[in-house]
């Protein structure tokens, strides 16, 4: 599928987001949201205080209003507690959206993911349902240093039981959103917090609308290479394919969306088209998304390949705080270019 | 604890006959056990009263969480024994169609919404499901089961904190059987009772005799009272104790004496109520043989089922992983 | 409470200027980071005096750690204004050469283990600080330091339980500054008080005036005292504010009101410790504004360090990920 | 490096791992270790119990006895409390091995792992020690179903910061104790339980013995196909290369050791020789260890190779309880032999 961009209703990422969460819970009373601040000050009615934060990035903004605090919770800081929760009301008749605010806080957390969310479904011989939505906030670039700027999807990716999605701009914001809401499995949704930031650019349709479950879009179509991104680097693929056009090099761009299922096939059609791949991935390189590409292309298209898989990753280290530490640790267009020489080399 | 609490016949009758027939079923498992068929199992023997004198309170949909050590759960919930003890033998006919086995034994239909595997876990679930009844505008309740090791992990007080500010219809009820593995609750827990940590989060808390199902049945009794009325959690330490080792293959005698097992042995919480039966002259010798007899029966049924039951088809290993996955 | 120590005036001194630095410091950054310079600060301003009573009684072999919300720690516990400016600012003359920043401002050779950017995550640490000290033998103790919102964190609880029943010389110092970003305590906190969790694990708690100086010195005094004689943990819940929004671009008064912001200003640390120095005659009108005038220079030359230090070299990107990897 | 073993001293893993401990804590006062029941009973010396458990697998029996309570702690189930605590003490002057039962368990306390242990070092610029050991049970096969089988060493791999070494027989299972013991990084070192059921059979030395971080050894050389296993998966390829030796097949079996740092260059030696490679692992399939040396042979020996790397790993699949499920689930020698054929084809 390519996507063609008609240009008329822009929303940023915060807003196509948040008016998904609005219209999934004016549809389903079953949805309701909590987290960290997703109304802030919700404690303080009597002071005429109900909403203040909207959520650490604003995405939940001006719900609780219209909802009310028994669907838009404030929680204290007790991931393990609120998550677990979300777990409990998913298998009994709701269908929670719940925050993780940094994906690097999983470690407080996870047992209720991976042990209770992942597994209930297959531990219990299929009888039960976990309609459950963590959505997770992720990524470099903001100089938070170490412990809130990791990506991490792999390790969720990992598990049986988990599906893992990560938008790449504010349409498939949205589309992502209302199809892990309506969706009866749990599911993980990474939002990387500079795509966050960037001014309303993508058309976002007013109704609601779904995306297909475990399928990757091609945003742009060429012939010599292939790029592989998801989310951010998604988005410096785009960038790097333009770069790359005006050397006279044309790349044919996966955006993936979805980590597990992962659209082996897509990735697969292209590198049998281009002969040539280069996989971008923000996350950890060992043991990453990343390496699950390159393996995935090196065992199953290995008599397309003309050239080995080449992977652009940060390095082996955890994320600095110092900016020009920080550049150089993260995924850009620039690299992305310089491994599409070697790989053409 | 003096009972004031009038309970009727049926309900006494039916107390008896649900522990009773959870230990006949704790003591097939150890033969099945024993014979290889199922491992990893932590037998409830001892600790019977504790979950049927709150489950006495309980309907269909009301929901009950578990630990590792959760026959006696979900017996007295309702499960059908014939699924649970085939579930235990890995067959395709168990509660779980042999995938959980004995730590993960669940049954949505019933409120049994799982025995748990990792110590402290389904604490925030229960929150979670009594969440989710207010949400739902029901006057469901949720009783979590728990140990005394697992008080020591920080998922209970995060949910004793949600349950406090969102006044949930939550019970905690902690099984103190004085050991957690071989650690015991004098090394392993601060404070002058685990009951005592509630007030800290403007919990009522009460400790109660573990081994007495009337007393469990009435302090259960005004927890689930409370939690329907919307008045919210009550957290329960249940002073009990596990007669075999952890899992089977430990000798307890390595880390705890035969005077304390004596001790607790003599308080049975079965031979309790055997005695109060028929002091009270709810049930004649004869009916409690009956009764006695039929838990028995039931076990046999449930153990000759299981053995007759087929193993799953090695293609069941990759479903129901999800509900759909293109 | 009325303060029953006497302080000796060196002390008093030392205290309210290292008050006054941090209040110094924490208004440069706020400028560095208006300019673009630094990212991702949370001010300590209104919350100075809770380490500066406590840290006054301790060694450099003595440890702190803190939270997302530490350079109040850092300062208190000696660390170098020049390097923790520089580390602000990302240089390589930073007291983490620059690799970590605001949250994670270290320094072992002053015993402060480490702001930590996780909520409630640096709490065990310090329990196995305390540990440390004890099974090495000495009498060093350990000084954890977090908010109302982070003492909703089962690790808060599991911390307290080792504490309690290992009784280890650790410090739990709770500073309730009455919100966790937007969230205020009467929401989040189920109970009387943050103190009163500690009773649960036998853990003798205080709930101090965080804003009063006199006040965290005597009670840090008494809860120092108790660790190194080996008598165990102590809580304080010291009741503070933060001025400033929670990182700097959020609004506060979108979640609390101007009342309750003049309320606790009305009440500041710096001012009523100036009083209480004039009053008691322990320095005069000069000697204050000497004390005034150098934490100003110390700071303004701390600023003008960081800005002349280089920035790391990007090959530094990937050395101290490991003391060793083959 | 060709291992021949001298069949004059055999333990079995536990035993050998016990004596590890014992000879390190006799070495070294800063040593201590921790743990839920690794004592067992320890709270009860005034009835004359002391010792009990010595761990769930027996792997700290007696110690106690020798080192006093102090150094042979009992903890409470509270594994983020005591794995911080080891954190905090590897920080100040010890050298903590600390148990975590079971892998499965990482959720509960992964965030003192990967958030503090991992990073505090880089965090700090360098200017602190973590000598932690933290040692962990891990592997199917026992009928302990989903929330106690895993095996999860890709998901450490994946964090900069964490060293991870998976033994895979007594003699190596003593070398890597001692080795993490004395190693300033913070280690993990994942046992499987199989393997810990084995009777005696390896030669283990008495005296103290370290092995180098990071290095492979070649239990077996042959030419025909390169088998990459590690921990109980290394054990299986032994045993395939015994029926492969049946079919004329030759393999070279490299038995991995550590997951972090990686021993690429044995891989690619061994792979650079036989032309063909199947990588054994008992990890979930995505991102996983198995990806990322599938990833590496494909990036790096891309010119090497005859036919496409081949993986043996276990479905996407939460572990089953039912025996016939369990056994269907895991890797076996067999599978190995099948997975050899094909890429021999
Ligand atoms: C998080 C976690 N840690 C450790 C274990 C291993 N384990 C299983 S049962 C148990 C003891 C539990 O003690 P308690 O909570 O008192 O329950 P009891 O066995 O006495 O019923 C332990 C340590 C586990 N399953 N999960
Ligand atoms: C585990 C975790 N959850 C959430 C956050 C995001 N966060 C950072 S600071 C903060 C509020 C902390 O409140 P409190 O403990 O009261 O400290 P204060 O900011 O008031 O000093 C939150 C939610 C985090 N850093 N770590
Ligand atoms: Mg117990
Ligand atoms: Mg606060």
């Amino acid at each position: 599928m390519v996507t063609t961009e008609t240009e008329t209703r822009k929303l940023s990422y915060i807003q196509a987001v948040n008016e998904a969460l609005r219209q999934e819970m004016e549809r389903d009373p079953a949805v309701f949201i909590m987290g960290e601040d997703i109304a802030g000050g919700a404690g303080r009615e009597d002071q005429g205080i109900i909403d203040s934060w909207g959520g650490p990035m604003r995405l939940t903004k001006g719900l609780i209003k219209q909802f009310g605090k028994e669907r838009v919770r404030d929680t204290p800081i007790s991931e393990a507690g609120f998550i677990g929760a979300g777990v409990g009301a998913a298998a009994t008749g709701l269908r929670p959206v719940v925050e993780l605010m940094y994906v690097s806080f999983f470690g407080v957390c996870s047992d209720q993911i991976t042990n209770n969310a992942a597994k209930m479904h297959y531990m219990f011989g299929g009888k039960i349902k976990l309609p459950l939505t963590i959505m997770t906030g992720m990524g470099a670039g903001l100089a938070t240093a170490a412990q809130h700027s990791e990506t991490l999807y792999s390790i969720f990716t990992h598990f049986p039981g988990l599906k893992c999605a990560v938008p790449s701009d504010a349409y498939t914001g949205k589309g992502i959103m209302t199809t892990s809401i309506r969706d009866d499995d749990p599911v993980i949704i990474f939002q990387n917090r500079q795509l966050m930031g960037l001014p309303a650019s993508t058309h976002v349709p007013e109704d609601p609308y779904t995306l297909p479950i475990g399928k990757a879009r091609i945003t742009r179509e060429g012939s010599d290479v292939t790029l592989v991104g998801i989310g951010f680097t998604s988005y410096l693929n785009n960038q790097a394919a333009d770069l790359l056009a005006a050397e006279g090099i044309s790349a044919d761009v996966v955006d993936l969306l979805w980590t597990s299922p992962l659209d082996e096939e897509a990735i697969l059609d292209s590198v049998q088209k281009t002969r040539k791949v280069v996989i971008v991935d923000e996350d950890y390189p060992r043991c990453s998304l990343a390496t699950d590409i390159s393996a995935l292309v090196a065992e199953q298209g290995f008599d397309y390949l003309d050239a080995p898989p080449k992977r652009v990753s940060p390095p082996h280290t955890s994320v600095p705080y110092s900016q020009p530490l920080e550049a150089a640790y993260m995924p850009t267009a620039e690299k992305v270019v310089e491994a599409v020489r070697e790989v053409m080399a | 604890m003096t009972i004031t609490t009038s309970i009727d016949n049926d309900k006494l009758l039916w107390m008896y006959q649900m522990m009773v027939t959870i230990r006949r079923f704790e003591e097939q498992s150890k033969r099945e056990a024993d014979a290889g068929k199922l491992r990893g199992m932590h037998s409830s023997v001892g600790q019977e009263a504790v979950p049927v004198g709150v489950c006495a309170h309980l309907r269909d949909d009301d929901y009950v969480l578990g630990t590792h050590r959760s026959h006696h759960h979900c017996i007295a919930k309702g499960l059908d024994l014939n699924a649970m003890m085939a579930e235990l033998l890995g067959k395709s006919t168990g509660t779980n169609k042999g995938k959980g086995g004995t730590m993960h034994i669940a049954d949505i239909n019933k409120g049994m919404l799982g025995a748990n595997g990792v110590v402290g876990s389904n604490i925030p679930v229960a929150a979670g499901v009594g969440l989710s009844a207010r949400i739902r505008g029901t006057d469901q309740v949720s009783v979590v089961f728990f140990g005394d090791g697992a008080a020591n992990q920080g998922t209970l007080h995060e949910a004793m904190n949600l349950a406090g500010i969102w006044k949930l219809p939550t019970l905690f009820v902690c099984e103190n059987n004085r050991y957690a593995e071989s650690t015991p609750v004098e090394y392993s827990v601060s404070g002058e009772s685990i009951a005592e940590r509630a007030s800290g989060y403007n919990i009522p808390s009460v400790i109660a005799d573990g081994q007495n199902v009337l007393e469990m049945y009435e302090i259960g009794g005004e927890a689930v009272r409370r939690a329907r009325a919307g008045e919210g959690p009550t957290f329960i330490e249940a002073q009990t104790y596990r007669y075999n080792g952890h899992f089977g293959a430990d000798n307890p005698l390595t880390y705890r004496t035969q005077e304390e097992e004596d001790y607790y042995e003599g308080r049975d919480c079965v031979e309790r109520m055997k005695a109060h039966l028929s002091q009270t002259k709810v049930a004649t010798e004869d009916e409690i043989n009956e009764i006695d007899k039929k838990a028995l029966a039931t076990v046999e049924e449930a153990a000759r089922f299981a053995d007759d039951s087929p193993f799953p088809d090695p293609e069941e290993l990759t479903t129901d992983v999800y509900i759909s996955y293109p």
